[in-house]
This record gives C-alpha cells, structure tokens and sequence, in this order.
C-alpha cells in the first residue's frame, strides 16, 4: 500500500509555507532601529536577512564638511555607548596625519577614560544580554553600576554620554583632583560586582542552556567574516589591538586577553562571547588600577594650531574598542577639513554575518545572537 | 613579509596587472588592476606565506583630479600577523571592479557599502543592492561632486536654521 | 543517567545561588534619584563644574572675537558684531544660540578668551517650538569687553571676570604654553591672554 | 451558602426557588469578583512593581496614596478611560471576546478556591479537578486572542501558550495524584482536612516524594500561569508582547488582570495542597474569629507564594520553547510517575506514614533556609556598596 504524500502538482502532502517575518524597525530586542526579514518555518528560522541603514547619519560625509577640530563631536554619534574609544580613534588619526605626539600625561587620561567607557559598554552589552534572555534585573544592576561610571565620566568632561573629551593633541580638560581615588573607590565595588553577577546570571543554569552551542562561530568563519574584538576572541582567536598592534600607553599595562574557551559548549558560542566580555570588564578594571597608579605629572595636550592643516596622506588607524577593532581609514588632502573618513566598526562585521549564522536557529535564539555579537545598529549605520 | 616582498611576489606572477610599490606617507600599497583583482586577493589569500585570511578593511574614496574612484583593500594575516594594502583604481565614467566577495565574505556588506555610497558596481557580487541609503535613493553621496536633490518622496531634506528664521522677523 | 541528574542538580543550585542574589536586594538601599521633586537639593547643584548645560554668554566680558562662532562645528551660533565710526567701539548687535541645535560639545567655549560663553548646570528646557529655544542674548546694541592691561577695576565686571576665568582655566593648557605653577592633580591653569588680573580660583570640587 | 439562600426563598414563596438560587449565586459571584478578586489582582500588580524595584534597586511605584499603595487604582481607571482601539484588519468578534474568556476561565476557578473552613463558595467533591480543567479555558481566550489579533508576533505568542498550558497539564496532574492519593479525596476542604496546622502534618512533608510533587506542582503551576521562567506567550524581547500585541486599553488589562489573579490561585493551590490551606489551632470556640484567622492564614500562605513567583519572575532568564518542551516531557512527566508511584508505595509500606521521616523532612527544609540565609549574607558581605557617588547621595 502506497501513501499519497504528494498533491497532483507535486507538492509535499506536509509541506508547510514559510512565514515571513519583519523583525524591527521597532522592536524590543534589536539594539537600535534596524530590521531583519525573517523567513521562519513555525518558531525555526531559514535565514534572517538584516535590514540596517535606519540610522545611517551620514558621519563620513559630514566629516569632510566640519573640519578636523569640528568632527570630534561627531566621533560621539558612531558609538555613542562607547564614544571615548571612537574619540580616540579620530584624535589618533589626526594625530598620526599631523605628526603630533601626545604628552605622556594625555595618554593616560585617554587610557582611564578609555578603560572606564569600555566597561560602560560591556555592562550594557552584559546586562541587554540578560534582558533578552528574559533576565530583567540583570539589565537594571548594570545600569546602576553604568550610572556610576557616568557620574565619574560627567566630572571629568561634563556630559555622561556624547563625552567629547579627547582633543587632537590630547585631552580637553586634567582629571579634576580626586578623580583617581573616586576611580578606586568605585572599582572597590565594581569588582565584586562583577563575581555577582556571574552568580545572578552567567551560573544560571537556563542561561546557560539558552547560550550554549547556540550560533557557534568557528575560528575560521570569524576571521573571514572579520569579526573583531570581544566576538572574535571568543572565536579562540587571541587578539587585541591593545596588546598586538599596541597604541597609546597600553604596553605599559599587564593584562590579559581573555578568549572563549567553551566551558558549557563550543568555542564561540553565545555564551563565550557573553564571559569574554565579563572576563575584559575585570581586565579593564586591572589596566585603570594601573594607569591611576602611574599618573604622570605633566601637560595633558600638546599645542596644535585652531587651524589644523595635516600633510596630504592618508592612514589606517586601529582602535580596541569595546565592540572590537574599529579600523578608521582617512585621508587628508593638506586643507582643514579631511578628504575622506571611513570608519568600519565592529558591529558592522558582526552584522554582515548574521544572515548566515541566523540559519536553523529559532527566533528566541537571533535575539540571543544580535545580544551576543553586542550590536549597536548607530555603529553599523554610522 | 612586508609590502616589497609581497609586491615583487605578486609581479612576478601578474606581471602587469600589479603596480609598484607606492607611497601614501605613512603606509605604502601596491596598486592592482581592477580586473585583476579577484585573482590576486586568491593568491593573497591562499598563498601559505601571504596567508591574509582576514580583510580587515575596505574603503572607497573619490578622485575626481586623476578620473578614478580609489578602492583601498586593508588586509591582514591572523596566521603571519602581518598587514598589506591594496589599492584599485576604478574608473570613474565607468567603475567597475572584480568583487572578492567569494575570497573574503566580509567583503560582501563593505562592498555593497561602497556602491552604495560611491557607485562603484562589483561585478559577480552576489547581492548588490544599496546598503545605508534608502533603495530608491538618488545619487551616491560620497563622490565630490554630488549634489543633494532638494526634496526626497516629497520632503524637504534641508531645513531652515532657526537662527535665519529669528533674522526674519 | 549521571548528565540527567547532574542537569538537575545545576539547575536547582544555580537557581538557588541567584535567588540568594536578588533576595539581597532587599536588604540594600535602592539607587533611584527622585527626579525632579523628591530631593534634598536640586539636581543641577549636584552637577559637577564642567556639566556641559545650556550655553550661557556674558555679555559685560564677550571681546566679541566671533572665535566661539567659528568653532562651532554645526552653526548654532549667530554673531554680529558693527563697529560704530563715532565712538571707534565695536557693537555687539546680536548673539543667538539656537539650544534646540546646539549639541553641547563644548568646542565654543574653549577658546574663549574670558569665558564669556560657557556652560551653565542647567538643562530643563522643554518647550512647544523649536524656534522658542533661540535664545537671544543681545537685546540691544552692547559695546564689546576689552582687556584692560592694568587689569580689571571694574567693581561691577571683576566678579563676572573671576568666574569667566575660572571656567577657562578649568581647560588643559597645550603643552608649549607657559604653566602656572599648579598643585597636585589640580587642573592647570591657563595663561589669560586677556584678562591677566583673573585669580586662578581653585576649581569646584564635586562630589 | 445554601442555607441563606433557602432562609431567603422561604421568604418569598411565590417565587421558584431555583431562581432565587440563581440570582443569589450571581450576586454572591460579582460581590466576589468585585470585593475580592479585582482588588487582590490590582494590589498584586502594585506589590509585584515593588517587589520588582526592590530586587532592582530601583523604589518602584510610591506616589499614589500612602507608599504607591493606590496606583493599581489608579492604573486601572487610567486604562479603562483609554480608546479601546481595535485595528482593521483583526476578526473583530473574536478579538473582543478574546479577554473576557480569559478572565472568565480564572474567575470560575474561584468558584472551589477555599477561603477559611466555612468560606467556600461551593465545596466540590471534584473540586481540585474543576480548577485545573476550569484553567484551562483561559487557553481558549489566549489562542482567540492570538489568532484574532492578525499579528505574526501574537499568534506565535497563542501558539506557544497553547502548547505550553496542554503540555504542563500532565506533570501538573501528575503532581496533584500523590495528594489525592493521601487525603482519599478530590475536594478542596477535604484535602485541607486531611492535614493539620503543624508543618509536621502538611502534605509536603510526607516523604520526599511529595516533597518533589510539590515543587512540580509550584513550576508546572507557574508555566501555567505564562509567568517567568515560562512567559514564552508574551515574551517581550522576543514577540513583542506576545498575543497581547494588538490590545490597548481595558483589554488589555484584562489580560495582566487575569494574570496577576492567577498568581493568587496558585498560592492558594499550593497552600491548599500541600500547605495545610486554613487549617489553625483550635484556639477559640469563637467561630467567627477562628474564620477570621482561618482566612488570614490561608491569605498569609498564598500570598507567600504570589511573592515567591514574582521573585522568580525577577531572577531567572527565560526557556526558550525547545528546551520548555524538554522540561516537560523529560524531566517533570517522569519524576511526576515516579512521584505517584512512590507515594502508592508508602502509603502501603507505611499507612500511617512516619512521624520521623515527617520531622526528618521539616529539618531539611530548615537546614535549606538556614543555606539559604547564610549565601544571602554572603552576597550581603561581598557587595562593597557604600556611599559611592552622587546617585546613592541623592537617593532619598
């Protein structure tokens, strides 16, 4: 006896259509304002293709309209969950273009702010991870701890998020007297912190299931992909530019790079990539404990000219920024404003590949993944 | 190896196709022909002691002065720990260049980025369509000489300074 | 079997540990600031000095050098400056500052030789209009600030002055520039080019 | 109950007593509704917001009457004042019916829920069969709901609380079969009568196995209740808010009203069952003032559940569906037969159990509560959470 498992025109008796799925623009879970058209068989999707460009300002082309002062605001807008590193960045890259070298004392500042921007960063990253999941008060506890950091940041340069601190040649104000030891009172208690939250929610036996072996990024699709930083390292790749391509004072620093190991599954899996960024928070902490430390006396900038006029050249620049490597190319033509900027972040990389990670999962496990990667949608749009 | 090895490496098997060593200032490139493009990036890639795994960065910028759209290839070897840049000149009446999406899939967005943004068509991209801009958007924003329309869909897309407006009245 | 039960027992400790967690809570003080009636003082006195709030201009000290007009990166501010033939003063004729623009960077007030403009705590500005957010600062025609060599005597421009300065001198001085002799960790002090009599007031310190 | 409604239809004998019976029963049903089950909800909105913040450092809501106490009140007229907006394209009979389905299947359940010995609105001898399958009926409104909603995100979320209300009905059974099995009766007050006041006498300290039914008995009952870690329905950072996507306004609360009133039923469920629901020492002849103490133990109880779930809801991370199913089907049906079993096997080993084994069960709960304690003030210690910044210094 034969079974009719077919329509007469040949289609599969059990066939069923895939559903279509807008994921976004406004949606709890995505991070920003981007989409992703999911085509997903009941709640197992075939592929999630990412919709971005719903927050694309238009950064490198105002670039080459503000002049080379005039832009640094606007380094704010990139990332501006951690805009002390892409600060940086602008100020490196102009610094490298014009020939004009940090004081030692600059430097520093540039690392603490530095430090304490990428810890801001990971608290929100870890604790939206927790809210996706479903863990509400992980997020608050993190802001709480974020909200601190803000207060630090405010005293020293005025605004708790668009910092605008780092000027070429250096930092615009000295640390206000007593930052150091405000700095250590807080890393007191954001140390413990830290081991808090891996019992509140890394231990967490359904988080750990909900991450484990869920979209699992091998070594070599990372490095093809281009992922960076924290997403990459959880790959198993030891990399960070703080240490490998070293820039500013970070050589004086000990720390470590911490990687994936896949403790509940595979290297670069979800979870990893969440611990990676837990492990870089306690390594953050090290490097400003250290950095607070060796203050050097001293000026914090060096004497650049309003006008700033850097060679005709051009340059790459790499930044560790708390969303990984943000390699920003720019070219300088010898007026006052930069021919061309081009800054590709790491969120971009990590958006790129979701599409083809995205494959089989379901839908509870893309918000998962765009948590893991730490996705912040400004960066990818610019 | 540095970018003279890699250069005379790459000459001696592409002839041509693989310009000198040229200086930016603070880095050197080697320029490549645009239809070579996809065959070197292979060789760069696969080749053990290049081994560039990694295409950490590719950017466009507009030359109106020399006719081309400038393609900058940023590469890196995770294997070597070693960097090298490649540039591609696209013409700019007709730029048009071979896509390494197939050697790097990274290359796929940042691609697609550039033809957005810069117009420059990849050909045998598997998926070229505007990335940032919207899809029915006019113009590619970042050549020199583009002009923004006044209007997109039926809306303004300047608006008066509220400074002006206060001189008015 | 051993992974079932060993599923088990995880979940039960893990879950137990963080519940230990969140039932701590209760008994630590919750963090939340009562903005804006339910406070000890207001929130712009809890601010530190450098808070970037609303722009603020004085006229009394503004040399009407327009520096603070060209570095603003987004044309936020509006300057117009007449030189009057009869008296050879410089007329300040208009100085607006568009808030609803501004994105408080800050990059106008650096070079600001007085501290004429600056930043105040302040930062409660809604309101039905964009154009409402123009402040105007120049009601009518005011004559410019100029630095006097002897330094200001002035009873009714020295305190206005003081403060002017302090808030440049909150700025880090370029590395070539001459240092005023500073104490540890205290900001450095910038040479005032315009106004040498300004005492270097220790900054604010908040905490 | 009956008794004053046969008092009254003496009183009035042209009247058919069995509409004096109906009447009466609604009357009583809304005074119910009104006095009792709409306050409670409301009220545990307020404390779980409270609760929530607390665990958060956060205040929560503290400005309407004394400590925010009136806010439910305050939320409620707020929501029923606001356009009841329907979309266009939605199946519009169903989608208004869809919550009133939902509070009628929780409502009913009151119907067998004791409140004290002599407070029951009827004492059914099937009554603990009547509110699991009465529950159930609330799956009916959330697919409606779902369905109707002509929303992707909302059918998933009725999809997914269809499967999941079906699926833990069976470990929830299960985990009611040892209770039935030791009181020798499905009805409510007779469940309560089978135990004492003493903790020695509660069902949950039997034997370990009714131990572990009742701890399946509380998640089953949770995943039951769409709450944390088993909201998949309306999982917010997933569906957007699941099959309530498309609601506003009252309706919508009616939804978070039938959920916060279901909270109070598995407390009550949970006490009933496993606690000893009312019972108190026989202190007083007085039988008003022992109901009265019966009705505040049995609240006292089942409040402390309603306060356990919504500290759950604030700890754990949610399950994702596959591993829900998991849950299910390979951990909570097996160790519920395993449970039945057990518990048959006892009842014929030991027929009056063992008071040692009982005492032996209390002290390892004590022991797990003195644990528990010590990691709180361990957690309490390590927390270096002194005056930091100007955010503990501005806060009140």
């Amino acid at each position: 006896m034969s079974l009719e498992l077919e329509f007469a025109d040949g289609r599969d008796v059990f066939a069923t259509e895939d559903m279509v799925l807008n994921m976004g623009p406004q949606h709890p879970s995505t991070h920003g304002v981007l989409r992703f058209i999911i085509r997903a068989d009941g709640e197992v999707m075939r592929s999630a293709k990412a919709d971005v460009g719903y927050l694309h300002r238009s950064i490198e082309k105002i670039a080459e309209k503000v002049g080379w002062h005039g832009f640094m605001p606007y380094t704010d807008r990139v990332d501006y969950v951690a805009a002390m590193t892409t600060n940086q960045a602008w100020a490196m890259a102009a610094e490298v273009l014009g020939g004009v070298t940090v004081p030692r004392r600059g430097e520093y500042c540039r690392v603490i702010a530095a430090e304490l921007g990428r810890i801001c960063s990971h608290l929100l990253a870890a604790g939206a991870m927790g809210m996706d999941i479903g863990a509400i008060t992980p997020f608050t506890h993190a802001v709480r701890e974020r909200e601190l950091i803000n207060d630090l940041l405010e005293e020293l340069c005025g605004a708790r998020l668009t910092f605008n601190y780092m000027r070429i040649g250096g930092v615009a104000w000295d640390l206000p007297p007593g930052f150091g030891a405000k700095v250590l009172r807080f890393l007191d208690h954001f140390e413990p912190y830290v081991d808090e939250l891996d019992d509140l929610l890394s231990g967490n036996k359904i988080y750990i299931e909900r991450l484990a072996n869920v979209a699992v990024v091998s070594r070599e699709r990372a490095i093809a992909y281009n992922l960076v930083g924290p997403n990459l390292r959880a790959s198993g790749v030891k990399y960070d530019i703080r240490k490998h391509l070293p820039y500013s004072v970070y050589p004086e620093f000990d720390f470590e790079v911490p990687i994936g190991e896949g403790r509940h599954g595979s290297v670069g899996d979800c979870w990893d990539r969440y611990i990676v960024r837990l492990h870089e928070m306690r390594q953050s902490a090290r490097i400003l404990r250290q950095a607070i430390d060796g203050l050097p006396e001293g000026p914090v900038i060096a004497k650049v000219p309003r006008n700033y006029k850097p060679a005709a050249g051009e340059v790459h620049v790499h930044v560790e920024t708390p969303r990984g490597d943000q390699s920003w190319y720019v070219v300088a033509d010898g007026t006052e404003y930069p021919y061309r900027v081009h800054i590709r972040t790491g969120s971009f990389a990590a958006m790129a590949m979701i599409e083809e990670l995205s494959r089989g999962l379901m839908i509870a496990d893309l918000v998962a993944l765009i948590a893991s990667f730490d996705i912040v949608a400004p960066e990818v749009d610019r | 190896m540095n970018t003279a090895a890699i250069q005379q490496f790459l000459h001696e098997r592409f002839g041509a196709a693989v310009g000198p060593v040229e200086s930016a200032r603070l880095f050197d490139y080697v320029e490549v022909d645009p239809s070579a493009v996809e065959e070197v990036a292979l060789v760069l890639r696969d080749h053990p002691d290049l081994a560039f795994d990694c295409l950490n960065n590719l950017s466009g910028c507009d030359r109106p002065t020399r006719g081309r759209i400038q393609i900058t290839y940023e590469l890196f070897s995770y294997v070597h720990r070693h960097a090298f840049v490649m540039k591609v000149g696209a013409r700019r009446d007709r730029p048009e260049v071979r896509t390494v999406e197939r050697v790097w899939p990274a290359a796929n967005w940042l691609e697609r980025e550039i033809y957005d943004l810069l117009g420059v068509i990849f050909l045998g991209h598997s998926d070229l369509r505007r990335l940032l801009l919207p899809d029915d958007w006019v113009g590619y924003p970042l050549r020199k000489d583009y002009v923004e329309a006044p209007e997109y869909h039926g809306i303004s897309t300047v608006r008066e300074s509220a400074l002006k407006l206060s001189e008015r009245r | 079997m051993s992974g079932y039960v060993g599923n088990i027992v995880e979940s039960v400790t893990s879950i137990f540990d963080g519940m230990a967690v969140t039932f701590s809570h209760f008994f630590r003080r919750p963090y939340t600031v009562q903005y804006p009636d339910r406070m000890p003082v207001r929130v712009q006195d809890t601010l530190p000095y450098r808070y970037r709030g609303f722009l603020e201009v004085d006229l009394e000290i503004c040399t009407g050098c327009l520096a603070c007009e060209r570095a603003c990166p987004i044309d936020c501010i509006l300057i117009e400056v007449l030189k009057d033939k009869e008296t050879k003063q410089n007329l300040l004729v208009r100085f607006d500052i568009d808030l609803a623009k501004c994105m408080y960077c800050g990059l106008c007030s650096e070079p600001c030789p007085t501290g004429s403009i600056h930043h105040t705590r302040e930062f409660e500005g809604a309101d039905y209009s964009l154009e409402s957010m123009v402040r105007r600062f120049v009601l009518e025609p005011t004559v410019t600030y100029k630095p006097k060599k002897a330094g200001e005597d002035d009873p009714a421009i020295v305190p206005i002055l003081e403060r002017g300065m302090r808030y440049v001198n909150e700025f880090a001085v370029p590395e070539a520039a001459p240092k005023a002799p500073k104490k540890e960790a205290a900001p450095a002090a910038k040479p005032a080019p315009a106004a040498p009599a300004a005492p270097a007031a220790a900054p604010e310190v908040q905490s | 109950m009956r008794a004053y409604l046969d008092a009254i239809a003496a009183g009035y004998p042209t009247v058919s007593p069995a509409l004096v019976y109906l009447i009466g029963m609604l009357a009583f049903g809304a005074l119910v509704v009104f006095v009792f089950i709409l306050p409670v909800a409301g009220i545990t909105s307020w404390v779980e917001r409270r609760v929530w913040a607390r665990i958060q450092s956060r205040i929560g809501p503290n400005r309407v009457g004394p400590g925010g106490f009136l806010q439910w009140l305050a939320d409620g007229l707020k929501n029923l004042l606001k356009e009841d907006v329907i979309p266009a394209a939605v199946d519009v009979p169903l989608f208004r019916i869809a919550p009133y389905v939902v509070v009628a299947g929780f409502v009913a359940a009151f119907v067998a829920l004791p409140f004290a010995g002599s407070l029951i609105i009827a004492d059914l001898n099937i009554g603990i069969l009547y509110i699991s399958a009465i529950t159930s009926l609330v799956v009916i409104g959330i697919l409606m709901a779902g369905w109707s909603s002509n929303n992707k995100w909302s059918m998933l979320g009725g999809i997914r609380s269809a499967t999941q209300i079906i699926c833990y009905e069976i470990p929830v059974g299960l985990s009611i079969f040892p209770v039935v099995l030791l009181s020798g009766t499905l009805s409510m007050q007779g469940i309560i009568s089978a135990q004492g006041w003493a903790p020695t006498s509660w069902h949950m300290f039997h034997s370990p196995f009714l131990f572990v039914s009742f701890l399946l008995f509380f998640v089953g009952a949770l995943a039951e209740g769409n709450r944390t870690p088993f909201d998949l329905p309306e999982a917010d950072s997933e569906l957007v808010a699941g099959f309530a996507t498309e609601y506003s306004g009252m309706r919508s609360l009616l939804f978070f009203l039938a959920e916060w009133g279901n909270l109070y039923v598995i407390g009550v469920l949970v006490s009933t069952l496993f606690m000893g629901g009312w019972q108190v020492p026989h202190f007083t002849d007085n039988g008003v003032v022992l109901a009265v103490a019966q009705f505040a133990t049995m609240f006292v109880k089942a409040y402390f559940w309603v306060f356990v779930a919504m500290w759950v809801r604030a700890t754990l991370p949610r399950v994702r569906v596959d591993q829900f199913m998991t849950l299910c089907w390979k951990y909570m049906v097996p160790i519920g037969l395993v449970n039945v079993v057990g518990t048959a096997t006892m009842m014929v080993v030991l027929p009056q159990g063992s008071i040692v084994l009982r005492w032996i069960m209390v002290a390892m709960t004590a022991a797990i509560l003195v644990q528990f304690a010590r990691r709180v003030f361990f957690h309490l210690r390590r927390a270096n959470y002194g005056r930091l910044g100007r955010i503990s210094e501005g806060a009140a």
